[in-house]
């Protein structure tokens, strides 16, 4: 069986350069699929949690695979709505809100 | 004549009665006003719209702002704009009847509630509780409202006053588009000054104190479309903020030292405070702080006189005869803890006379009728602050009676000349100022139920024998002469190392020059107004007469208040007064009798705490000069000033001469405020306008804090840069400082 | 009526207002898409006014709520009556969202029934976010609650500032979310469980431990992120801004007072054992939003961007009452949530009624004249405002008082001190507004203005100011209402603010 | 215990191999001569017709984000339907309910006119 420090280990550096990337990125999509990798990476920890901690981390898994779904939905379609109005996807040219 | 010993036999007989009187409605003479401001607010909102629907179907047709400026104008515009069409609408009629009708029930209610009081000797107040209020912890606030012999006799005053006044603004404003509007607010404000009087608790008196602030913020800025009106609004609406601000503070002062913020409790409790102990003192400067902001004194005043930018009937009843003395009545009421401290005390006497005679230098040379009566009233506050302040309490509250009946009498006076003035010059289209007494002269013969009402209360608040002022002044000036023999318990305490006697002396010389200043402006004012040759004008000329009898009543019954009102306190202990004791209501001081039990815990501090005092000298001296002082002055004036040569504006210079030309200028105070306080403030804010392109900010609303809390905002809100990477990376920082804190805690 | 949530059905029965709402929520779907098909055309009225009838009979199943007991604290979903105080409010502050959106939304061209639908489905978020007891309960609450928000906000796909709003929101949003949900996973691993009444008795043991002081720290940001507490609001400004207004309204007044609701429970009642760790740092946010906000909101040339402001510094005052640790304090933070919630919605349909057109730009000179070009909305608009600074003769002015006192109880000196200061950077800003209302006349073409929110959305605004005015004068009972559902608190076995079970 | 992952892992092992080899081969062996027209993107025979890059109907990221959905809650369904028997009905009426909405869902997308092509 895996260590489960070397899974939590792995799960926190996924949810370290989802959050890096977050920062530094400047598409849209690419940020989302960072934020996904923030979510996914508490997903392993879920899982790798589970053995040790109760069943119910692989249960919360599936919860939280369906909220993603529910939120890529969504989130694409606003990148859609935005790029229609920009041309673009690049989070530099969204400034309209601001001060 | 403060200190008179209650019969005994009396006493008894109250205590045999007390509890047999039950309030009769109380909570109806307050909710009345209010149903009143309910309907008329209703009205108003429909007026509002009709109006404006005619309005924009009118500018559609002669297209352009005109007809909107004039829509909402000044009052030399507005007052008599009346509607060509005939036809009054019925949101222009209701309020004629609702608004002095709910006035007149609750003065009815009011009375009654006296009849079944002076039937007993009422030793404690009646506090009726209607909901618990604030309840929290120890701080269990009550609304409630209490019934004492102070409150019904505030209520019948605002009432009283009030419906009369109410009355007057049916012909006065009847034909403005706002008056459903305006009578709404007129309700309103009565409605919050009965909650100020009839409140059984600090914080129930401070709905009621802001509330009348705030109505007389919206009836000062009724006209708003002038700027200055405007002005004039915000300026009363800071001052008072200042004050408030006081009150707040020493409430809290009040709850954390007495445990309690209703009437009964703190007085109960306050001798437990160390006598003229520097806590005592502290809650007392600031109600006093409180009071000044509220009642015009210096240094706070300077809103009153910007305040006539209202309506006339505005200034008469809550600039003149109400909201304005609630600084008063506050003292009164916390006169148990102002006798507990007697420095503090002393100090609002001063700041009492002071004001009282320097209000008074300024009535001097002012033109605008209305700015007369503006620094008459400041001054004649200032006589019932040195009252107060001098522990004469019950004097304090007989001339703000007095006060209020000949002061509403002058304004509505004043109010009924510019009315007719108004309206003739409307007539002819002139755009000469109807409230310049250079404009006016020889109107005695136009409007002569205006001037024998108006000459009879300036016979009252010159002193003039027997009519009420003479009664009222000669008690407060009397009980400073007193004072100054050392026979007022405050003779015995000192305020900046100087003994009370002493300074109760210079109280006296004080007011007295203030009063003799008072008979000359108020000569004067009478003399230009009505005397010499009229000078309004030929054409005008034409048009000049008498008010309608809804403006006329209100004068004729304030005039015979104002020649009877003192005779509501006639002491048979005092010389030369003692001669009208035959005619005396009420029997003899029947005022002092009647408020005793409110002011007897003051009375019971001072006899534990001040060396007993053998008796009471009433010398005639005091009286007579009072009496020559009124005189002097009024006869003074009629020699001196010529109204015959008096010209109109164009010919006569506002002033003439170096000391003219400070008074005019009301001593430059408003000039030094300005450039000590709005100046820098103004420059500060100029510069930053140059720097960063934002002056959203009007007015000295914003003062250096402002403008530097500005910029600190503007810093603050510039890492709002849109940019979602930024965002994110704040979130970070913050995240990791959080982490950081909760795991090294 | 006793539920023991040994049998699945007795959840029904637990969640019965989210499950009428949700069947709601279908219906106005499914009413709105049959009666137009994929049409684009304005919406009848009849969906908005299903939309409140389903929020009316939603609110008589949460009065039921209070009918109803649980035999162990040990469920999913707490049956208490602070949850159902918080939900009334947030049905009051989703039907006004809905009142003074009626109108708007043709004006705007975004009439669909997918707005009310995913209003409702907003709500029941809100609602669930209430109750949560379980951590996972709480993320799917709030991505319910979110989700759907995200759409709502970028509703008017053809305003470019609404589509960015929307994209900021989301990114953001989910952003926080990520650390929530990592937050709740170190937790499940250092608890054992994400279920609150199991974690509580191993507070003592976890204090120690660094797992779940950070995941609990994650928990913080992530409902921090929520309710908008600085350095966490940096969304809040542009996503309040770009929203269609009655969405603006929403967010600010029903998802804050959810968002604070889930923060008491966790934090004041779930985490109460470790409140020296939470507590030094949350007070440090609470001053910080309390000042920043202020302070940038008075730079704000746009009156909807400094109502924005405004919400934040509201968080940071509700702050202070969480942190005030006693009864009063929470008692003091129902009464501000249920004020607060009456005057914001307020003030933003008072936004709503002033904004031009379909041009959502509320330049503080759009205000010159309001109060006399409209009496009425112009009053309530005073109303709202003065309330929102605390004058007396408002309910704020309670509110604060109450917080201001609990914090006092607490020793909490500085927070007070801080919020009377706050408020008074406040008052600015707030009376500016007011004065610009009242004494800059209106400038001459804005003579042919109509009035641009409904009868319905007047009168809601109208009981708003009328109720807002109410709780100054009779608080008292909201006030023991509100007493009596924070003690429903103290049946989750542990400390609440030291009052104990 | 991994151990029982081990043919998973075979399988995995051999299927990357086969995919990366047949790329690997086929570029080895076959003859590599670059013409225009092998160059160029064949279209059935037909001669493209402007850039590649063009645009997307906005239909396909609907279909997209539809199938995504409806995709991803079939992970409700398969853990339900291996453990039906145990869970009774309980868990029939929980998954029906469950049914139920994506049911609502379905019927909305449908009445939009969203699994329409025109």
């Amino acid at each position: 069986m895996l260590p489960l420090n070397a899974a939590l280990f792995l799960s926190a550096i996924l949810f370290a350069i989802g959050t890096a990337g977050v920062v530094v990125r400047r598409n849209a999509i690419i940020l989302f699929m960072c934020i996904e990798l923030m979510l996914n990476a508490a997903n392993l920890a879920f899982v790798a949690l589970s053995p040790y901690a109760g069943i119910d981390g692989q249960v919360i898994v599936f919860f939280v695979i369906a909220v993603a779904a529910a939120e890529a939905a969504v989130g694409l379609a606003i990148i859609i709505a935005v790029f229609r109005h920009a041309e673009s996807v690049d989070i530099r040219n969204f400034s309209l809100l601001r001060w | 004549m403060i200190l008179r010993v209650q019969q005994t036999a009396e006493t008894v007989v109250a205590e045999a009665q007390a509890g047999a009187f039950e309030p009769i409605l109380l909570g109806l003479i307050v909710l009345l006003p209010l149903i009143g401001f309910a309907i008329n607010g209703v009205a108003a909102i429909l007026a509002a719209r009709t109006a404006e629907r005619r309005r924009w179907s009118s500018s559609s047709h002669h297209g352009g702002s005109e007809g909107e400026a004039d829509e909402y104008s000044n009052e030399t515009h507005s007052v008599m704009d009346a509607e060509p069409t005939g036809v009054v609408p019925w949101t222009h009629r209701l309020p004629s009847l609702v608004a002095p009708g709910v006035m007149l029930l609750a003065f009815a209610l009011a009375v009654a509630n006296l009849f079944g009081m002076m039937g007993v000797e009422l030793e404690e107040p009646i506090v009726r509780t209607y909901w618990s209020w604030i309840p929290v912890g120890e701080l269990q606030v009550e609304a409630a409202l209490q019934l004492d012999q102070l409150s019904l006799l505030m209520t019948l005053v605002v009432t009283g006053v009030g419906a009369l006044i109410h009355l007057f603004s049916v012909g006065y404003m009847s034909h403005d588009p706002g008056y459903p509007r305006y009578m709404a607010y007129l309700n309103l404000f009565v409605f919050f000054m009965l909650v100020l009087v009839l409140g059984a608790s600090f914080p129930v008196m401070f709905v009621g104190w802001e509330g009348v602030g705030l109505c007389s913020y919206l009836l000062i800025g009724f006209w708003f479309s002038e700027k200055a009106n405007a002005d004039a609004g915000k300026k009363a609406f800071i001052v008072n903020r200042i004050g408030d601000f006081g009150f707040l503070i020493a409430m809290l002062l009040i709850f954390v030292d007495l445990g309690a913020l209703g009437y009964v409790e703190v007085f109960e409790r306050a001798p437990q405070l160390d006598y003229a102990g520097p806590v005592v003192t502290a809650i007392c400067l600031f109600l006093f702080l409180g009071a000044v902001g509220k009642s015009a004194q210096i240094p706070l005043y300077v809103w009153l006189p910007d305040a006539m930018a209202g309506p006339t009937p505005v200034s008469a009843l809550i600039h003149a005869a109400t909201m304005v003395t609630a600084g008063v009545y506050l003292v009164v009421r916390a006169s148990t803890l102002f006798a507990m401290a007697p420095a503090a005390s002393l100090l609002v006497a001063l700041v009492g006379a002071v004001t009282a005679l320097f209000a008074a230098t300024i009535g001097l040379k002012q033109w605008d009728i209305k700015k007369v009566l503006a620094y008459s009233t400041i001054s004649q506050l200032g006589f019932m602050f040195a009252a107060v302040g001098m522990g004469a309490y019950v004097a304090g509250v007989f001339h703000l009676m007095t006060h209020a009946f000949f002061k509403a009498c002058l304004f509505l006076g004043s109010g009924a000349v510019i009315h007719a003035l108004h309206e003739a010059m409307h007539a002819t289209h002139s755009h000469a100022d109807a409230q310049d007494m250079r404009n006016m002269g020889g109107l005695r013969r136009y409007l002569p139920i205006t001037f024998a009402t108006m000459a009879i209360a300036t016979l009252a608040i010159a002193g003039v024998a027997p009519f009420a002022g003479f009664f009222s002044k000669d008690e407060i000036v009397g009980a400073a002469w007193i004072g100054s023999a050392g026979e007022l318990p405050l003779s015995q305490a000192s305020l900046f190392g100087v003994g009370g006697g002493t300074w109760m002396g210079m109280i006296a010389i004080l007011l007295s020059i203030a009063a003799f200043l008072t008979a000359f402006y108020m000569g004067r004012l009478m003399l230009y107004t009505f005397f010499g040759p009229n000078r309004t004008g030929e054409a005008e000329r034409q048009h000049l007469h008498e008010v309608g009898w809804t403006m006329s009543v209100p004068l004729i019954v304030l005039a015979v208040m104002s020649t009877i009102g003192g005779f509501f306190n006639v002491d048979s202990l005092v010389p030369i007064v003692n001669l009208f004791s035959p005619f005396a209501f009420g029997g003899d001081a029947a005022l002092h009798n009647w408020l005793h039990p409110v002011i007897i815990g003051a009375e019971e501090v001072w006899a534990s705490n001040t060396a007993a005092i053998p008796e009471v000298h009433h010398a005639s001296w005091p009286i007579l000069l009072a009496i020559l002082v009124g005189v002097a002055g009024l006869v003074l004036a009629a020699v001196v000033l010529k109204p015959q040569l008096l010209g109109t504006p164009e010919e006569t210079p506002a002033y003439e001469g170096n000391l003219e030309k400070v008074l005019y200028n009301k001593w430059y105070v408003d000039e030094l405020y300005q450039r000590i306080v709005v100046r820098p403030v103004w420059g500060l804010s100029r510069a930053f306008y140059s720097v960063v392109d934002r002056g959203t900010i009007d007015g000295i609303i914003d003062g250096v804090l402002g403008r530097g809390a500005m910029l600190l905002g503007l810093s603050a809100g510039r890492v709002q840069t849109g940019q979602v990477n930024t965002y994110a990376f704040i979130i970070i920082v913050g995240v990791i400082v959080v982490l950081g804190s909760i795991v090294v805690m | 009526m006793t539920l023991d949530f040994a049998s699945q059905a007795d959840y029904l029965l637990a969640l019965l207002p989210e499950i009428v709402l949700s069947l709601w929520a279908m219906l106005v779907l499914m009413v709105d898409v049959f009666q137009k098909g994929n049409r684009v055309e304005a919406s009848r009225p009849v969906v908005a006014w299903l939309s409140l009838a389903g929020l009316v009979v939603t609110a008589a199943a949460n009065g039921w709520l209070l009918t109803i007991e649980e035999a162990a604290v040990t469920g999913m979903v707490a049956v208490d009556s602070f949850r159902v105080f918080v939900n009334f409010i947030v049905l009051i502050a989703a039907a006004l969202a809905i009142l003074i959106s009626i109108g708007y939304l043709d004006r705007r061209g975004i009439n669909r029934g997918e707005f009310y639908a995913l209003l409702l489905f907003a709500t029941v978020g809100m609602m669930l976010l209430g109750a949560a007891r379980d951590l996972i309960l709480l993320f799917l609450a709030l991505e319910l609650m979110s989700v759907a928000l995200y759409v709502l906000v970028g509703f008017d796909r053809r305003d470019p500032r609404s589509s960015e709003g929307a994209l900021k929101y989301f990114l953001l949003g989910s952003f926080s979310s990520g650390f929530l949900l990592y937050g709740i996973a170190l937790v499940f691993g250092s608890a054992r469980s994400t279920n609150l009444s199991a974690i509580v008795p191993l507070l003592p043991s976890l204090q120690e431990s660094p797992m779940f002081l950070i995941g609990a720290g994650l928990l913080l940001v992530g409902l921090a992120f929520k309710v908008a507490v600085m350095p966490f609001h940096v969304w809040t400004p542009d996503a309040y801004d770009g929203a269609p207004t009655p969405v603006t309204a929403l967010m600010a007044t029903g998802v804050k007072a959810a968002a604070f609701a889930a923060f008491i429970r966790v934090f004041a009642v779930g985490f109460a054992g470790i409140y020296n760790e939470w507590s030094v740092v949350l007070s440090w946010l609470a001053l910080l939003t309390m000042f920043g906000a202020n302070l940038i909101a008075l730079t704000q040339g746009s009156v909807k961007r400094m109502l924005a402001y405004s919400s934040i510094a509201h968080a940071g005052y509700l702050l202070v009452a969480v942190l005030a640790a006693n009864a009063y304090g929470a008692a003091a933070f129902l009464f501000y949530l249920l004020v607060y919630t009456l005057m914001t919605a307020g003030a933003f349909g008072i936004v709503i009624a002033n904004s031009r057109g379909a041009n959502e730009l509320n330049k503080l000179d759009d205000y010159a004249g309001f109060g006399w070009r409209e009496p009425l909305l112009g009053a309530v608009f005073s109303i709202f405002l003065l309330s929102l600074a605390g004058f007396p003769l408002t309910g704020g002015f309670i509110g604060k008082l109450y917080i201001l006192r609990s914090s006092l109880e607490a020793g909490n000196v500085e927070l007070a001190v801080s919020l009377v200061l706050a408020s008074v950077i406040s008052y600015f800003y707030y009376l500016r507004v007011v004065v610009v209302m009242y004494m800059r006349p209106a400038p001459a073409e804005e003579a042919n203005r109509t009035v641009l929110l409904t009868g319905p959305g007047q009168l809601a605004m109208s009981v708003s100011a009328v109720a807002v005015l109410a709780l100054f004068f009779v608080p008292g009972w909201v006030l023991d209402v509100a007493q009596r559902s924070v003690a429903s608190l103290f049946t989750v076995p542990g400390t609440f603010f030291g009052l104990g079970p | 215990m991994l151990r029982s992952y081990l043919p998973l892992l075979i399988l995995l092992g051999i299927s990357a191999a086969q995919a990366v080899g047949m790329v690997v081969v086929s570029q080895v062996l076959s003859p590599t001569k670059w013409t225009w027209v092998k160059a160029s993107p064949y279209e059935s025979g037909i001669d493209p017709l402007g850039s590649t890059r063009e645009r997307f109907s906005v239909k396909f990221y609907v279909v997209a984000i539809l199938f995504i959905v409806f995709d991803v809650e079939t992970v409700f369904l398969i853990p339900w339907a291996v453990v039906m028997r145990e869970v009774g009905v309980a868990g029939f009426v929980a998954a029906a309910m469950f049914i139920f909405i994506l049911t609502v869902g379905l019927i909305y997308e449908w009445r939009k006119g969203a699994l329409e092509w025109d």
